[in-house]
């Protein structure tokens, strides 16, 4: 077990750092992520949702069905909770 | 985890500080828009002044102020608050979450009106996000039992 | 050679299918009522078949095309003369069988009657499938069915014994025909385009000799209900069913369903001529031969009268095989005519291996001494049996030898012509001391009592049926008009009149 | 640029390759339960850590708060948002994923007394 | 309403779990009425959905009218909608199921289990709709604890079993979401249609060489793709039976599905299986998961775990056609994701009746059950002769199209495996039946009796059983007309 897990471990560290090389560097402003979609989020976020904060605005507007999906996984990790230690079942 | 004894001091300061962290929770879910925060962060905020509740005095202490009952219905409510808004959006012709549309029931114009959903689904978030950590931690805390001592 | 929409093979498998249900609705519950609902369909199955004669002489082929289920699987009928003539062997030879397992199952006190008719009704629809059937597709299909409902018959007894037998029958038809009959399938689709049978074959020229070689050999190892070694071990297994089981499943429909593919292979799918080109026909004939020599060298050593019918059915099926393999015109008409004229002459040995069960509670051969006394009816019927087995005129099963004797001559297989000779010396050989024993020979004393007490014919329904298939046989000999004319109609068709 | 340059410049990346590997070891090969969690959640945050420094921007970018009045927001003064929204996300998936853990090992405890792995699977196995 | 549909069947179960909270502080019992009542509710939805799709094409529906890729778009093609009817049909017929089982097996808890259930399906459906990559690893999460709660109110090893599928499941998530990231680094964007678009001009990075080993693991680990399917026998052993039956006959394949997006849609065919020699490695590991997944099911006593071995098995029926790379394939790959979903509910249905009825759960207990259940081992012996591929029920038909794409693909080792798992499915499914017809007591002698002792289950469970079992004898004859409809728009182009 020692062993796979090691092996495995040792494998996608080599994975990971092989893809590294190829990756831009740490803080790169014109790297793809930082130059695609998210400058309209910074940019429009004033003009389009009247929110300064684009996080608050990405968060729940732009992007506001991943935070439902979200909600919802918290919500189903507190049933699950509930479910799985409610010994009294009583209410 | 939790013995019985009656620390004066604790108590009193927690008592003493659980409504400004209480107060704090609510401006964190309130001012999302403006500085960092938001439902997540402000609804953990108030979880934790329940937390501090329960480690200072005792489970029956916190579920006395916030029942289980409540809790449960608190959990579900923040989610339907959210779906709720959104499906406000669909029932006036818009696509789900598409907060626009609400100006024509709020008196503001369409902008506004998503800052102001924007608002409302932090604040549904920030109650199931409240509610769930602490039914969990009541959870976890007494295995299920809701009554003092550690897992059996 | 014009083709007509039918629905007349849909309402033969109908039949039957109606049967089977009625059966299972009625249940043991009213018996006779069930009984009925049997000889009625079998009744009906053979009168619609009938009805399909004529037009199927004068060259018109029946089709009717149920589902198209997706491109190349469509669920298709299409009678031509050579799946009709294996449809009236059929069909004739349950009617009569109905009868005598009615007699037999009733004085076995047999239990479960309900499921051993109602799978009997069931495989007999399935057989009828596969007579009918217009494509590979469809073919396999109902063969798979067949298989899976005859477990049932042959694991009737559903001692350990027959769970064993039955297992055995199982692994080898099901193992076989999914490894690889389906593999078969799956690659003449995959290089032919169609599964639909023709007269000139549908792979000529569609793949490189090398997969045509080893289509030919998957199709031949996966149609193991034709018996040929080394997968013919499950037929003796299967002999632990019940007789009537044993005489209608393993004399007609199962072994001469697994020929009769054999045939559908060889003519409709590879077709003579290029058969003839890969020169795998050769090949098949000393496969056959070799089956036929070494299974009667085998029924010779067999005292139990079951085994040493079914050893001697597994070297007669080859002769089918060997007659399609010759490729040539007379020896293909003498396989096709086998496939009915060994059927009555080999049901009527089973039926009387039956009865001789039922009257006198016997099933080894050394047990038969003098028993001809006894059961007269029956033993006479016996004699033309294995008399038309061993290929004496005049009966039915010297036609179909002499024809293919005759084959053997117009391909130059001079070979087989000993082949021939020889299975018919050891038929004789195993044959014959039957007989002896059985009229000439003392009954052993003490074995059943004093010689001959309690010992009388079976049941009426029984002797009856089985004179029927004996002078059947007879009949076959002088007037083997209908089956004749079908069976040259399906070799004019695929030679190409002549 | 020489490999000193190579290595500082993508450092945010070493340091999340060798959290992860740490918390991945565990997670496979650690025999107690609570430590199989442990190393979850060294995991997860290292991959939280790995997103975050994607949308970091050098040059005095700063949160993504557009500041009252001015005109013309240019992208490069503010951190790119995206990452740090979808990582709000992840940390509540991890949050509820580890409450889910904690409450099956309590459950596990209820029953066999032990968080070993080796103890559990000691009286007959899965067959 | 038509034009929402795509978020309705999402948000439906989502807010009827929610509200089936507040219920059952009121009224526990309305909860499985509620359930039912909800998941009929998004089928109709989901079948309205593929309407759409069949008349007018793929649908896209801007979640908060943003456009892509900035905003959250639900893109649903033939595949999709495919997929979602499947699993709320799925979905519906074993909640109709459950309700006996349930009551038996987790006395007290309905209202969280139905809660629970809903946010399975929720979870299931957001991930077969969704055209954003984070999005499907939201709805993943939700489905998967949804999944682990479900499995671990089991019976006494559950909560074992559920753990193990604990840390194999999130391994998994990180690594998609760790593709994810990759993705994003060098795209810049989420969003399929976007992604698809901008990565064939980074072919050569080795980023993208690595996300897409991430995703193919991560998918991997949660479809239960051999060898990484040690979580699933013991999960799905010790599972309440309806949440085995919806769990092996959706979850699977709701894996595969995202696999199939990963490597034709966000990849293109050229990346996946040309620049990635994606073909061989994912055709020979299917090929070892099709004979383990057999070999190890022989050696199974108890029902439940021979029938997960054989779902791993089935799982490499699928990847197997998925991965070879020719029309033929896929399709035979497609529709084995129906058909298979029709078996294994059925068969994970009868175990539950048969655990329900005789709280048995080896093979040897079904002795002689063929008189006391008749239909349930008729619906049994069904789904078994599908799983061994005789015609004409529907596990022939996909089992035809995958043989045939393989030969056409000239591999025939591959083909052969094929058979040879099919044979070994015979053999096992031949061991249940002989113990179900030939065992036990010996059917009474006497005129009448085999129809005395029968004692079927209730109507609730044995209704839901008899509709798998004929829908896997009907679907076999109308595949053709699946596939001409579905299926045949489902092929990536590039085949």
């Amino acid at each position: 077990m020692k062993l796979f897990a090691f092996l495995a471990v040792v494998l996608t560290g080599a994975a990971l750092i092989y893809s590294t090389f190829d990756m831009p560097d740490w803080g790169d402003t014109t790297s793809p992520a930082n130059a695609h979609v998210s400058p309209r989020y910074i940019e429009q976020t004033l003009n389009e949702t009247a929110t300064p904060n684009a996080v608050t605005s990405v968060l729940a507007d732009y992007r506001g069905f991943d935070t439902l999906g979200e909600t919802t996984v918290i919500f189903t990790a507190a049933i699950v909770c509930i479910m799985l230690l409610r010994t009294r079942t009583d209410d | 985890m939790i013995k019985r004894n009656e620390d004066i001091i604790i108590q009193t300061v927690t008592r003493l500080l659980t409504p400004f962290v209480q107060l704090f929770a609510l401006y964190v879910i309130a001012h999302g828009h403006y500085s960092p925060g938001g439902g997540f962060q402000g609804g953990c905020i108030l979880a934790a002044s329940f937390i501090l509740m329960a480690v200072a005095n005792d489970v029956a202490f916190v579920k006395r102020r916030l029942p289980e009952r409540l809790t449960t219905a608190l959990i579900s409510a923040g989610v339907l608050i959210y779906a709720g808004i959104g499906l406000a959006c669909l029932m006036l012709g818009a696509n789900f979450l598409d907060y626009g549309i609400l100006h024509r029931v709020l008196p503001v114009d369409a902008v506004k009106a998503r800052a102001l959903a924007t608002l409302g689904v932090e604040i549904g978030v920030g109650i199931t996000v409240m509610a769930v950590m602490v039914s969990i931690f009541l959870n976890l805390l007494s295995a299920g039992r809701h009554e003092e001592g550690a897992v059996e | 050679m014009d083709t007509v929409h039918s629905i007349q093979p849909v309402l033969v498998l109908a039949t039957s299918l109606a049967a089977a249900i009625l059966i299972m609705v009625t249940g043991d519950r009213n018996r006779n009522l069930r009984e009925a609902w049997t000889l009625v369909a079998a009744l009906l199955k053979f009168l619609i078949v009938l009805s399909m004669v004529p037009a199927v002489l004068d060259r018109t082929i029946l089709e009717c095309t149920l589902v198209s289920i997706a491109p190349g699987l469509t669920l298709q009928f299409r009678v031509d003369s050579l799946g009709l003539f294996f449809a009236l062997a059929a069909s004739f030879l349950w009617l009569v069988t109905s009868f005598y397992s009615i007699g037999y199952v009733r004085s076995q006190q047999e239990h479960a009657q309900t499921r051993y008719f109602a799978c009997f009704a069931g495989a007999m629809s399935a057989t009828m499938g596969v007579a009918f059937a217009g494509n590979l597709f469809t073919t396999f299909l109902f063969y798979e069915i067949i298989t899976i409902c005859t477990f049932p018959l042959v694991a009737h007894k559903e001692t350990a014994d027959a769970m064993a037998g039955g297992r055995r029958y199982l692994t080898y038809l099901l193992g076989t025909s999914v490894a690889f009959q389906l593999t078969a399938i799956v690659l003449t689709y995959s290089f032919a385009g169609t599964l639909e049978y023709a007269d000139a074959g549908i792979l000529a020229g569609r793949a490189p000799d090398s997969v045509l070689m080893v289509i030919f050999v998957l199709f031949i190892a996966g149609i193991s209900k034709a018996a040929m070694m080394p997968f013919h071990s499950w037929l003796p297994a299967a002999m632990v069913a019940p007789t009537p089981v044993s005489a209608l499943l393993h004399a007609v429909a199962v072994v001469k369903t697994g020929v009769f593919v054999v045939l559908r292979v060889v003519l409709h799918v590879f077709g003579v001529d290029l058969l003839g080109d890969l020169g795998l026909g050769t090949a098949l004939v000393y496969f056959a031969s070799f089956t036929i020599i070494t299974a009667s060298v085998i029924a010779l050593r067999q005292d139990n009268l079951k085994r040493r019918l079914a050893y001697s059915t597994v070297s007669q099926l080859s002769y089918v095989i060997l007659g399609a393999a010759l490729l040539t015109p007379s020896s293909i008409t003498g396989g096709i005519m086998h496939i009915a004229l060994h059927a009555f002459g080999k049901i009527t040995l089973f039926f009387a291996a039956g009865a001789i069960y039922v009257a006198a509670h016997k099933t080894e051969i050394s047990q038969l001494n003098g028993i001809g006394k006894q059961m007269p009816f029956t033993m006479a019927a016996f004699t033309l049996g294995s008399l038309s087995m061993i290929g004496m005129p005049p009966l039915g099963g010297f036609l179909s030898k002499w024809w293919i004797a005759l084959g053997a001559i117009e391909a130059k297989e001079l070979l087989i012509l000993i082949v021939i000779a020889t299975s018919t010396i050891l038929n004789a050989a195993y044959f014959l001391p039957i007989l002896y024993a059985v009229f000439f020979k003392e009954p052993r004393l003490g074995q059943h009592g004093s010689a001959g007490e309690g010992i009388h014919e079976a049941p009426l329904l029984m002797v009856v049926p089985l004179m029927l298939t004996a002078l059947g046989a007879l009949a076959l000999f002088f007037a083997p008009s209908v089956f004749l004319d079908l069976a040259r109609g399906a070799v004019s068709a695929v030679m190409g009149g002549q | 640029m020489t490999n000193m340059e190579f290595i500082i410049g993508k450092y945010n990346y070493w340091i999340y390759i060798v959290l992860m590997m740490i918390g991945f070891y565990a997670m496979i090969a650690k025999r107690n339960l609570v430590k199989k969690i442990v190393g979850m959640n060294i995991f997860q945050t290292a991959i939280i850590l790995f997103f975050v420094s994607i949308g970091s921007k050098k040059g005095g970018a700063t949160i993504p708060i557009i500041r009252a009045g001015d005109e013309a927001v240019n992208a490069a003064q503010y951190i790119n948002p995206l990452p740090h929204v979808l990582m709000l996300t992840a940390i509540v998936v991890m949050v509820s994923t580890f409450g889910v853990a904690m409450a099956l090992i309590l459950m596990i405890y209820r029953k066999y007394r032990t968080l070993e792995e080796d103890e559990i699977l000691k009286p007959g196995a899965e067959t | 309403m038509t034009e929402h549909a795509p978020v309705l069947i999402i948000v439906i179960p989502l807010m009827a779990a929610c509200l089936n909270i507040l219920l059952g502080l009121w009224k526990k019992e309305l909860s499985y009425p509620w359930a039912v009542l909800v998941t009929a509710v998004v089928f109709g939805l989901s079948l309205l959905l593929m309407q759409t799709v069949l008349s007018g094409g793929t649908v896209h529906y801007r979640l908060g009218g943003w456009a892509p890729p900035w905003g959250i778009e639900y893109v649903i093609d033939h595949l999709n909608a495919f997929l979602a009817v499947i699993v709320s049909f799925i979905g519906c017929i074993v909640a109709v199921y459950s309700r006996r089982s349930i009551e038996k097996e987790l006395p007290g808890k309905q209202v969280y289990f139905y809660s629970i259930y809903l946010l399975l399906i929720t979870g299931l459906l957001g991930i077969t709709v969704t055209g954003d990559v984070f999005n499907i690893y939201v709805f993943l999460e939700i489905s998967s604890l949804a999944g682990y709660a479900l499995i671990a109110v089991g019976d006494d090893r559950a909560p074992m079993a559920s753990f193990n599928y604990v840390i194999m499941g999130t391994i998994g998530a990180c690594f998609y979401l760790l593709g994810v990231g990759y993705l994003y680094m060098v795209t810049g964007t989420l969003n399929m249609g976007d992604l698809s678009r901008i990565l064939p001009g980074l072919s050569h990075s080795r980023v993208v060489y690595t996300a897409f080993a991430f995703f193919m693991v991560g998918t991997a680990i949660k479809m239960a793709f051999f060898p990484l399917h040690i979580w699933l026998p013991a999960a799905y052993t010790h599972a309440p039976s309806a949440v085995s039956a919806i769990a092996a006959s959706t979850m699977t394949k709701v894996g595969a599905y995202v696999m199939i997006r990963i490597m034709y849609t966000v990849f293109k065919p050229a990346f996946s299986l040309e620049v990635i020699p994606m073909s061989a490695i994912l055709g020979w590991a299917s090929a070892a998961a099709m004979i383990a997944g057999s070999v190890l099911a022989l050696g199974q006593k108890d029902l439940k775990r021979m029938f997960s071995f054989m779902l791993v098995a089935e799982v490499g029926y699928i990847v197997m056609g998925v991965s070879r790379g020719n029309s033929t394939a896929f399709t035979g790959a497609v529709l084995h994701i129906l058909n298979d979903a029709f078996m294994m509910a059925c068969l994970f249905l009868v175990a539950g009746a048969v655990r329900y009825r005789k709280n048995a759960r080896n093979i040897t207990d079904l002795a002689g059950l063929h008189q006391e259940m008749p239909l349930t081992m008729l619906a049994l012996f069904a789904a078994a002769l599908s799983m061994v591929g005789v015609p004409p029920t529907a596990g022939f038909f996909s089992k035809w199209y995958l043989i045939l794409g393989t030969i056409k693909a000239g591999e025939w080792i591959f083909a052969a495996a094929f058979l040879l798992s099919s044979l070994l499915n015979a053999v096992m499914f031949y061991r249940v039946l002989e113990t179900v017809y030939y065992t036990g007591e010996p059917t009474p002698k006497r005129q009448g009796g085999s129809s005395a002792a029968v004692n079927e289950v209730p109507l609730t469970m044995l209704g839901p059983i008899l509709v798998m079992a004929v829908g896997v004898l009907v679907l076999g004859l109308f595949s053709g007309r699946i596939i001409d409809t579905v299926i045949r728009f489902t092929v990536p182009e590039g085949f």
